[in-house]
């Protein structure tokens, strides 16, 4: 009815996009958590306390699971985030400059019951933490 | 549909789901349903080529700060109580003068397209953000509404003798993993009444009460409530008036 | 105090009594029926006939789901009667009964006729392998453990089944063979799930 | 095709938090359209954002991110009257982008 309209854009921006990094297809098309991470060069990452995931532990529902990642580890320049049991683990890597905090807020889909990885880059060496989110199917399928 | 610390204080039983409701509400795409509600309500329709800014929701024509929060009301006009779309639908037949067939052709969109009542409703719904849900409850038209909401709340009929209480009767009950609150308690009436209308998270659209009466009369197995007519306007004067006094915090989230 | 906060006051007094349910007289019951008439339409295979209640509906509409005991044994005894008990063995297939019993479909205007599940594990919980289950219901499991499956118990889960208000008038349950939701078959397999030592919630 | 899209940058304590919403399908190409059909895997690759013309965040993203997406993400300084720019690419070459001065 009225998808199309209303497009809020302002005027002729440079096309932004053309600066932008290339979408790494083969991380994000990796099967697994291990292939998903070589593929954006954190095959090994150390522990860390200073990656605070915020999200909630039960999710009524797996196609809107809110996750909030904030990385006190210093210096952090990129946030990858990964589900581990999803089809394509790789979810989304987050490249931070000019002043940006490591921070993002995001809504992410999860096919079942996963821990959600996210791996932090700082100074090229890695860190990671993980915490796992259970969902359930509510509704009584009627 | 989780229970959450109610305006009035009172620390309702917390759900297992209350955190993933309170993040999810705080990062729904919410707005995107309120801007093209703007454009509804002033884009000009019907065969009289006017637009819903004349439209009177119980505070006046075109005023929408807390028209939501004051319905179901008693409209003179029409002589009957009347819930927001079953308003919006009146004004679309006198005011824009289209034919009740045309407007009620998609009242229930999709995630790819929202329906003209749901972005309306998600836009008119914002205005009453912050303010106590106050339906109307003095005029005899809008006690009898009421009353026939409850009675219609427990009035088991259809091929499977449902009520809306077989699955919103017992408090702490569960349906699959969900725990259906007995709406027809205050405590429990008031957080589900403040945040519809809603984007629903299953279904990634957007969903409004005449929806939800669909949706229910369709679970309990009988035929479909006509949209807008008085029946679904008694249920949600009922469920509305429940509430009332709670502070509205929609449009929110559903699952 | 302003006018909103008296209208909040006398709001909090009544709400005590606001929302209780009240039995629906006769006459409610009449002018219901008409007003679902008048407000609803048919949509595919939900037809208008179901808004028409029928004698037992208007009983524990009139009661409150708990008329007069006399009158629920009559009720119950009618119902009773009306139920076409198969003969022989009433199990069926436990593993056909597990899928009866998970699926929700059946019966609403967006169900085909005939494609239908009991929705068992929206109320109860059946086999433990099943974790979200509702607690509408009493708990199933290991019912047929507990039980034994001698010839009278398959025929008490046979008829709960195919009509609950045989045994409790105004039960939440549906009556899934009555309203003709659920086949022979069906019944026996959701029989055999419960009753069958081989299931799941016998083990 | 876009749907709206809406963006909101407010500034406090140094700190400006910017938050845009996206209309978007995020198919997963796994999904069947009431026919039956899958439909076809359609989403958004690149979000790019710019703080007075400098990119300040570069992110890649994937179908597994929720349909309509919504982002929040802070970047240190900006002061009000400030140019924040959002852009995104989806795998089919759609783009959609709005700007919006820090509040």
């Amino acid at each position: 009815m009225l998808a199309g309209a209303g497009v809020v854009a302002a005027g002729l921006l440079a096309p932004l996009h053309a600066l932008a990094a290339t979408w790494n297809k083969e991380a994000f098309g990796a099967k697994s958590a291990a292939d998903a991470l070589k593929g954006i060069g954190a095959a090994d990452s150390a522990p860390s306390q200073d990656i605070v995931i915020e999200a909630p532990e039960i999710a009524e529902n797996g196609a809107v699971v809110p996750i909030e990642i904030t990385s006190n580890v210093p210096g952090t320049r990129s946030l990858a985030v990964v589900v581990e049991k999803n089809p394509f683990p790789l979810v989304a890597k987050f490249d931070f400059q000019e002043g940006a905090l490591p921070y993002v807020k995001v809504n992410v889909k999860m096919g079942e019951t996963s821990d959600v990885r996210v791996v932090a880059d700082a100074g090229g060496k890695h860190y990671s933490a993980s915490k796992n989110i259970k969902i359930t199917i509510g509704g009584c399928g009627g | 549909m989780g229970l959450a610390l109610g305006a009035s204080g009172l620390l309702a039983q917390k759900s297992p789901y209350a955190d993933y409701q309170r993040m999810t509400a705080e990062n729904a795409p919410v707005e995107l349903y309120e801007i093209q509600g703007e454009e509804a309500w002033k884009k000009r329709a019907g065969p009289k080529n006017v637009s819903l800014e004349q439209c009177d929701l119980g505070q006046g024509p075109g005023v929408l700060k807390g028209a939501y929060a004051g319905l179901p009301r008693y409209f003179a006009d029409a002589d009957r109580v009347m819930d927001l779309e079953a308003r919006l639908l009146h004004c679309m037949t006198t005011l824009q003068g289209r034919s009740r067939e045309e407007a009620t052709k998609r009242v229930f969109g999709n995630a790819d397209l929202a329906s003209e009542m749901e972005v309306l409703s998600a836009y008119i719904a914002r205005q009453s953000n912050g303010m106590p849900l106050k339906p109307g409850t003095s005029h005899p038209k809008e006690k009898a509404a009421y009353a026939l909401g409850q009675k219609l709340f427990y009035h088991r009929a259809g091929p499977w003798d449902f009520s809306c209480t077989s699955c919103h009767g017992e408090e702490g009950k569960r349906i699959r993993m969900s725990e259906l609150p007995p709406l027809a308690k205050p405590e429990y009436a008031r957080p589900v009444m403040a945040t519809w209308p809603a984007y629903r998270v299953s279904t990634s659209s957007f969903v409004t009460l005449q929806w939800r009466m669909n949706d229910c009369y369709r679970q309990m197995r009988m035929p479909e409530p006509n949209f807008g007519s008085e029946v679904p306007a008694a249920l949600l004067t009922f469920l509305t008036v429940n509430a009332a006094g709670e502070t509205y915090r929609g449009p929110a989230i559903k699952r | 105090m302003t006018r909103f906060g008296l209208f909040l006051i006398t709001l909090a007094v009544a709400t005590a009594a606001l929302g209780q349910r009240q039995p629906e007289s006769a006459a409610d019951s009449r002018r219901i029926d008409g007003l679902l008439k008048r407000d609803f339409h048919e949509r595919g295979q939900a037809k208008m006939d179901r808004v028409q209640t029928d004698e037992l509906q208007r009983a524990c509409n009139r009661y409150a789901d708990n008329p007069p005991a006399a009158l629920a044994k009559r009720l119950e005894a009618a119902q009773l009667k009306a139920i076409p008990f198969p003969s022989g063995s009433l199990l069926g297939s436990w593993q056909a009964g597990e899928k009866i019993a998970q699926s929700g479909r059946g019966m609403t205007w967006n169900d085909k006729p005939g494609d239908a599940g009991g929705s068992c594990y929206n109320c109860h919980e059946i086999s433990p392998k099943e974790e979200a289950h509702g607690t509408i219901g009493p708990s199933l499991a290991r019912f047929g453990t507990l039980r034994g499956n001698s010839a009278e118990i398959q025929r008490y889960v046979y008829g709960k089944i195919y009509n609950s208000k045989a045994s409790n008038a105004c039960s939440q349950m549906p009556r899934f063979g009555h309203s003709g939701t659920l086949t022979e078959q069906q019944i026996k397999d959701l029989t055999a799930l419960l009753l069958d030592p081989a299931s799941p919630v016998n083990q | 095709m876009a749907g709206p899209m809406k963006m909101r940058a407010t500034s406090q304590g140094g700190v400006t938090e910017i938050r845009v919403l996206m209309t978007h399908p995020m198919e997963t190409g796994q999904r069947k359209d009431p026919e039956g059909k899958l439909v076809p895997v359609h989403f958004i690759q690149n979000v790019t954002v710019k703080l007075n013309g400098k990119t300040v965040v570069d992110g890649q993203i994937s179908q597994a991110v929720s349909r309509n997406p919504v982002f929040t993400f802070r970047v240190k300084g900006g002061a009000k009257g400030d140019k924040v720019e959002v852009s995104w690419v989806d795998n089919h070459g759609d783009t959609n982008q709005t700007e919006a001065a820090v509040a």
